[in-house]
C-alpha cells in the first residue's frame, strides 16, 4: 500500500540503524503489546476502570514515529495513548499507576487511561476529544517556533479525527505558520464500529494534505521501518522549518474499540488477515534475518514480562490519591 | 403498562415515534449498525433502514446543524450526540443557530429537532467524558430542556420533545439507562413540558431535582423518614420550561428546600432554581435553601476522589437536616 | 483567470439565453447595485443601524447563480446577503423594511440587515456566523433527499469561511451522502481586513474540492454569465444525484467590510483595477453588442430608481414591530 | 493617574505587559494589520512586528486550541475572540481542554491563556452578535472570568489575568469602549482577582452588578438618591472568584439586594450571585433578591425591540424600590 519509496527507505533503515537501536525498538514494541495484554487482564479484574481503549497491533506506528524524534520533541495524543506514551519512554510502572487511579500514576490518579502525561518527558497529554489534540499541538509548535527552538511537534490521531472541523483547522493554520508539526494519522480502518467509508469521503486519508500544500505520505502502519523512515523524513522537512506534514499509517487495531467492544461488527476472517501482519511477528521475522539470534529477541521478552510483572506490583501496592486534595490542581496554586 | 429500563423506554419512544411519522428520522455517530453507544437506538437500524437511521461521521458542529437545515426543510430530525461533552463542539450550531432562528426570522423558520445527548459522571471515564451541562442549554431562550430521571418520563418526554416544534435538548444520564420502572404501552403517551412531578409527598422538606439525582433523593428521603423527617421529592423532568409552580405550591407547605444536581455547583441549574423558588416564596422560608451538587472540579477518574467529587445520598439528608 | 471552459460555456450562454433573460438578469444586477446604494445612504442617515455589509461589486455572483436555479431550490446566505434575497426574488421594499427595522420587513424587523429571510421563496437566510450556514445548506439538502424532492441548495459564503472547521465538517458529509448542495464560495481576496494569503495557506480555493471528490471550478465572478454556466452545470449535477459542488467565483466588493469600514487596508490602485472590472459594465456592453439597445438598458435603470425610491418610502412610513410582542417568536406558538 | 478610554485601558495594558514579558503575545482576527475589529490592539502591531500581533484566520476553535498549547508550551498567549459570540465555536478548547489541562494531568500542565472577548447588546446587532455569555463560562471550574466596567479596571484586570497561571476569560463589554476614566500609569499597577469594588456607598440596598450594568446602576442609584434611597453599588470585577464577603457585608447593612446583569435573566449569573447571596446572608434580607437582567429572548434588531429586551436603568430603579 505505501509507495515504493517508503519501502525503499524502510529497508535503509533496517541497514543504517543498529543493532542496539533496533533491539530497542523491538523491545518497546513488545513492551506496549504485553503491557496491554495485561492491562486487559487486570480490567477484567476490576483493577481498571472507566474506558479504556488498547494499542495491540498498532505498536509500529508508536514505535517507529517516536524513535525517529528527538528526546525533547514533543508528543501529543489522543486516549488511545498507552502505546504512545510508554514509547516516548514513560515508565509503565507509573502508567500502569495511572490506570490503576493511583497516586503514583503519571497523572497522579486523575487522568487515567485516556489522559496520561509526562510533562519531563515532554508527553503532552492524551485527549478523550476526536480531534481535540490537533490545536494544542499546532500551538505547541508555535511556541517552539516562537522560541526559535530546535524541536518538533508529533501529533497522533485515528482516521476518526478527520471528519473533524479541528482537523481542517489545524492544517491550515500549520501549513500558514510554517509550524514545526508532523501529523500521524493512524487509520485502523474502524472509529468504533464505523468502517472510514461510511465517515469519511476519501479512502486515501494523506490526500487530505494536498490543498493544504502539506507533503502527506502513507505508510505501512504495521511496518516498524517504514514508519520509521517517514517520520525521519518528516521530522526532518518540520525541524528545518518546512512546516507541517501528514503521514497516514495504515493499521489495525487487534481488539475491540475499547474494553468494552467485542467488536461484532468486524469478520473473524478480516481480523485473522491481520493477525498475519502482526508487526511485532514481522518485525521479529527481520531481525533474525539481521542475523539478530532469537534467543537475544526471546530474552528481550523474558525481562519486558518481569518489567510488566513489576508495574503491576507497584500500581496495586501504591496509594490511592488523598481524597482530601480532591480539590487541588483544579487552579494552579498562587 | 410494562417493566422496562430507560434505554428500553427511550428506543420504544423512537420507534414508535419513527412509526407514527415518516419525518422522523436519527442520526449520530454509531447509531445504526452499532445501536447507538449505550444501545439507545438498538434495532432501530433492521426496523428503519439505512435512511432513517443514520450513522455519521465525528463532526458534532456539522451533525447539530445538518439536523438544523433538515428541521427547517420540513423534517423531524433527532441527533444523537454520543454524550454531551461532545456536544461542546456544537454549540454554536445549537445556541447561535437552532435556538434563534425561529425568532431572528420574525418567526417564518421553525427547528423541530431534538438533540438527545447521554450526560454525567459516576464511570470513572475522566474529566472529558463526565460532566453535566444541563446549566448551557439553560441559559439559552428557544431552545426546550427535558430531562428525564425515570423510565416512563423518558418516554413520554421524548415523544413530547420529538412531536414539539421547538428545538428540544434532551439529556439522558448515563447512569439510568439501566434503571427499570413501569412504562405505558400506550402509542399516544405523551408527558407535557413543564410539569414537574411529586414523587413523594412530605410535609417537612422540599427536595427539588432531576435527572439521576432524583433516584438519590428518594433514597435520602428513606432514610430521613427513619429519622423522622418526612420529605416531599420533586422531579422537574423539564427545566425549560420549569414548573415553579408546583414547587412553590411543595414550599408554601414545608418551607424548607434542598435542591439536589449533578452538574457542578456554581452556576448550575440548581442556582436559578433556587432564585426562582426565592421569587416566589420568599416568605415561605424558614431557612437559606441548600444546593447539594458536583464540586467545582473537573471530574477525576480515580474512582473515590470521583465519589468525592459527585453529589451523594448523604450530603442530601445532611442538607435537609439543616434546613428543617 | 476562469478555465477556458468556463469561459466558453459563458459565451454560449449569451446565445441561448433569451433576450428578456439577459434584461431580466441586467435589472436584477441593478437593482442590487442601485438598492445598495440607496442602503449606504439611509445607513448614513440613520435610518439603518447595526452591522450592514453591502455586495457592490460582486452583483455577478447572485444574479448568475440564482438565476441558474430553479424557483424552488434553496439559497443560504451569509450576513452579506442583500444581494442573493433580492436575486431570489424578494420583494425591495420589504428588504428595506426589515434594514429600517420596520414590521413589514421580512424578518418582521427582527433580523435587520445580516438576517433576512423569505421563507416563500425558500430564500433560507442570512447568517452572521462564518461559516454558519454550511452546515445548514447540508441538513436541507438532506431534507431535499430524503422526501425525493427534485431540488437542491445553493449555498453562498465567503472566502473567510474557508478556515472554519464547518467548512470541512459540512464538505464531507455532504458528499458522503451526496447531498444536492451547490456550495459558492465568493473568494473577494478579503474577510473584513485579512487577504485571503494571510488566512488560507491556498489561493486556489476550488482546489479544496479534490480531496472530497467534488468537483471544483474557479470562474470569474465578475461576469454574471460565467458565473451562470458554471451553476447551471454544477445544479444538474447536484440535481441528478451526483453529489455537491463547489463553485470559487473571484470577486471583488467595491465597499469596506461593513458601513464602518473604510477599507484602509486596499490601494486605491487595486479598486480601480477592480472597478474597470465592474460586473454591470461589462454585462451591459456585452448586451448591446448583443444588439440590446442602450435605450432598453436605460429605461431598466430609470425603473429600477423608481422601484428603490418606492423602496425607501415603503420602509419609512412602515410601522415598527409593536414592542409588545418583544417576546413573541422566541418559542413556536403551541 | 491619566484620563483615558476603556479601550486605551486595554491597549496599555497590552502594551506594558508585552513589553514586560517576551512570552506574551496576542493572537486572533484582525488583531495586527486592522489593529482589532474594536480597535483594542491598535498599534501593537507596529511596536511588536508580526511574531507578536498575529492575525488570525477565522478558525475560533483552533485559535483557542493553538492558544492553549501554546501556553502548555510556555508562552502566554493572549488570545482575542472578535466577540464572544463566535466562542461558542471554541467552547470544546475553552471547557473540554483549556479548563481541565491543569487537573487532569495531575498538576503537571499549566494553561497561562487569556481569552479576551468583547460582548454585550444594544446597537442592534441582532441575535447572533449580541450576547453576553459570562454565566457559561463562570460555570467551568478550571477557569477564570473577568469582567471589568471600568478604564481603570479594564487595565487593571488586564495585566493580573496575562500574569495569572491560570486560564482567564476576559470579557470586555463592546459599549464600555469609549467610556473614560481615570486610569493609574504605573505599569504594575494591578487589581486582584476576587475583589468586589464599592463603587458607592449605601445604607438602604445593595445593588450588585458587573460590565456595562455597573454604569446603569450607578445612574439609578443617583436618581433613587433623589428619592431618598440611599443605594451601595458594588461592581463584582471578576465572577471567578466571586468576592461574596464583600457583597455580604453590604447586604447585612441594607437587607436588600438587586443583581443587575445583561445576559438572559434564566440561567445567568445573576442566579448564582443571588443563590450565594441568599445561602450566606440569609436572615439580613428583607425581600426576595431582585434579578434584573434581559428578557429571555434571542436579542432583536429593531432599536425598540431591543430596548424593551435589555435591562434599563429604570427597570433598576423599580427593582429597588420593591425590595427596600
Ligand atoms: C468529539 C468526540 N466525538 C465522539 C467521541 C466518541 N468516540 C470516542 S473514540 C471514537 C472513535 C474514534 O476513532 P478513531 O479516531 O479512528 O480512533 P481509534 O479509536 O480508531 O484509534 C469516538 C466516536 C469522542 N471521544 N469525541
Ligand atoms: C465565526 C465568526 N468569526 C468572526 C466573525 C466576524 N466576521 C464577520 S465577517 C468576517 C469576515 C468574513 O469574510 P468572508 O467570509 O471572506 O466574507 P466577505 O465579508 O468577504 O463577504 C469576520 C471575521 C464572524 N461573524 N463569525
Ligand atoms: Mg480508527
Ligand atoms: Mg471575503
Amino acid at each position: 500500500m505505501a509507495l515504493e519509496r517508503e519501502k525503499h527507505l524502510a529497508e535503509r533503515s533496517l541497514l543504517t540503524l543498529t543493532e542496539t537501536e533496533l533491539q530497542d525498538m523491538y523491545r518497546m514494541m513488545v513492551l506496549i503489546r504485553r503491557f496491554e495484554d495485561k492491562v486487559a487482564e487486570m480490567y477484567m479484574r476490576g483493577k481498571i476502570t472507566g474506558f479504556c481503549h488498547l494499542y495491540a497491533g498498532e505498536e509500529a506506528v508508536a514505535v517507529g514515529a517516536i524513535r525517529a524524534l528527538y528526546d525533547k520533541d514533543y508528543v501529543v495524543s489522543t486516549y488511545r495513548e498507552h502505546g504512545h506514551c510508554l514509547a516516548k519512554g514513560a515508565s509503565p510502572k507509573r502508567v500502569m499507576a495511572e490506570l490503576f487511579g493511583k497516586a503514583t500514576g503519571v497523572s497522579r490518579g486523575r487522568g487515567g487511561s485516556m489522559h496520561l502525561f509526562d510533562a519531563e518527558l515532554r508527553f503532552m497529554g492524551g485527549y478523550a476529544i476526536v480531534g481535540g489534540g490537533l490545536p494544542l499541538a499546532a500551538g505547541l509548535g508555535l511556541s517552539i517556533q516562537y522560541k526559535e527552538e530546535p524541536e518538533i511537534v508529533c501529533c497522533f490521531f485515528g482516521d476518526g479525527a478527520i471528519p473533524q472541523g479541528a482537523f481542517h483547522e489545524t492544517l491550515n493554520l500549520a501549513s500558514l505558520w510554517k509550524l514545526p508539526v508532523v501529523f500521524i494519522c493512524e487509520n485502523n480502518f474502524y472509529g468504533m464500529g464505523t468502517l472510514t467509508q461510511r465517515a469519511i469521503c476519501q479512502q486515501e486519508l494523506y490526500r487530505f494534505a494536498q490543498p493544504y500544500n502539506i507533503p502527506g505520505v502513507r505508510v505501512d502502519g504495521m511496518d516498524v521501518l517504514e514508519v520509521y523512515a517517514a517520520t525521519v523524513e518528516a521530522a526532518a522537512h518540520a525541524r528545518e522549518g518546512h512546516g507541517p506534514y501528514l503521514i497516514e499509517a495504515v493499521t489495525y487495531r487487534f481488539r475491540g474499540h475499547s474494553m468494552s467492544d467485542p467488536a461484532e461488527y468486524r469478520s473473524k476472517r478480516e481480523e485473522r488477515i491481520w493477525q498475519e501482519r502482526d508487526p511485532i511477528k514481522r518485525f521479529r521475522r527481520r531481525l533474525i534475518e539481521r542475523r539478530i539470534s532469537a534467543a537475544t529477541l526471546d530474552q528481550i521478552d523474558r525481562e519486558v514480562d518481569a518489567e510488566i510483572e513489576e508495574a503491576v506490583r507497584f500500581a496495586d501496592e501504591s496509594p490511592d490519591p488523598d481524597v482530601s486534595e480532591v480539590t487541588k490542581y483544579v487552579y494552579v496554586d498562587a | 403498562m410494562a417493566q422496562m429500563s430507560y434505554r428500553e423506554a427511550l428506543n420504544l419512544a423512537l420507534r414508535e415515534e419513527m412509526d407514527r411519522d415518516e419525518r422522523v428520522f436519527i442520526m449520530g455517530e454509531e447509531v445504526g449498525y452499532f445501536g447507538g453507544a449505550f444501545k439507545v437506538t438498538d434495532g432501530l437500524l433492521a426496523i428503519f433502514g439505512e435512511k432513517r437511521v443514520r450513522d455519521t461521521p465525528i463532526s458534532e458542529l456539522t451533525l447539530v446543524g445538518a439536523g438544523v437545515g433538515a428541521a427547517m426543510g420540513g423534517l423531524r430530525p433527532i441527533v444523537e450526540l454520543m454524550t454531551v461533552n461532545f456536544g461542546l463542539l456544537a454549540m454554536d450550531q445549537i445556541v447561535n443557530h437552532a435556538a434563534k432562528i425561529h425568532y431572528m426570522f420574525g418567526g417564518q423558520a421553525k427547528v423541530p429537532l431534538v438533540i438527545r445527548a447521554p450526560q454525567g459522571g459516576g464511570h470513572q471515564l475522566g474529566a472529558q467524558h463526565s460532566q453535566s451541562l444541563e446549566a448551557y442549554f439553560l441559559h439559552c431562550p428557544g431552545l426546550r430542556v427535558a430531562i428525564p430521571a425515570m423510565p416512563a418520563d423518558a418516554k413520554g418526554l421524548l415523544k413530547t420533545a420529538i412531536r414539539d416544534e421547538n428545538p428540544v435538548v434532551f439529556l439522558e444520564h448515563e447512569s439510568l439507562y439501566s434503571v427499570k420502572g413501569e412504562v405505558p404501552e400506550d402509542e399516544d403517551y405523551l408527558v407535557p413540558f413543564g410539569k414537574a412531578n411529586i414523587l413523594r409527598p412530605g410535609s417537612d422538606a422540599t427536595i427539588v431535582s432531576y435527572s439521576k439525582c432524583v433516584h438519590d433523593a428518594l433514597k435520602a428521603a428513606e432514610e430521613l423518614e427513619e429519622r423522622g423527617i418526612d420529605v416531599e421529592v420533586i422531579d422537574l423532568r423539564t427545566l425549560n420550561p420549569l414548573d415553579i409552580d408546583t414547587v412553590v405550591e411543595s414550599v408554601k407547605k414545608t418551607g424548607a428546600v434542598v435542591v439536589v444536581y449533578e452538574g457542578w455547583r456554581t452556576g448550575g441549574a440548581g442556582a436559578e432554581i433556587a432564585s426562582r423558588i426565592y421569587e416566589a416564596a420568599f416568605d415561605s422560608l424558614d431557612a437559606p435553601i441548600e444546593r447539594v451538587a458536583s464540586l467545582d472540579v473537573p471530574m477525576p477518574y480515580n474512582r473515590y476522589l470521583e465519589a468525592a467529587a459527585l453529589p451523594k445520598v448523604e450530603d442530601i439528608v445532611r442538607a435537609v437536616e439543616r434546613v428543617v
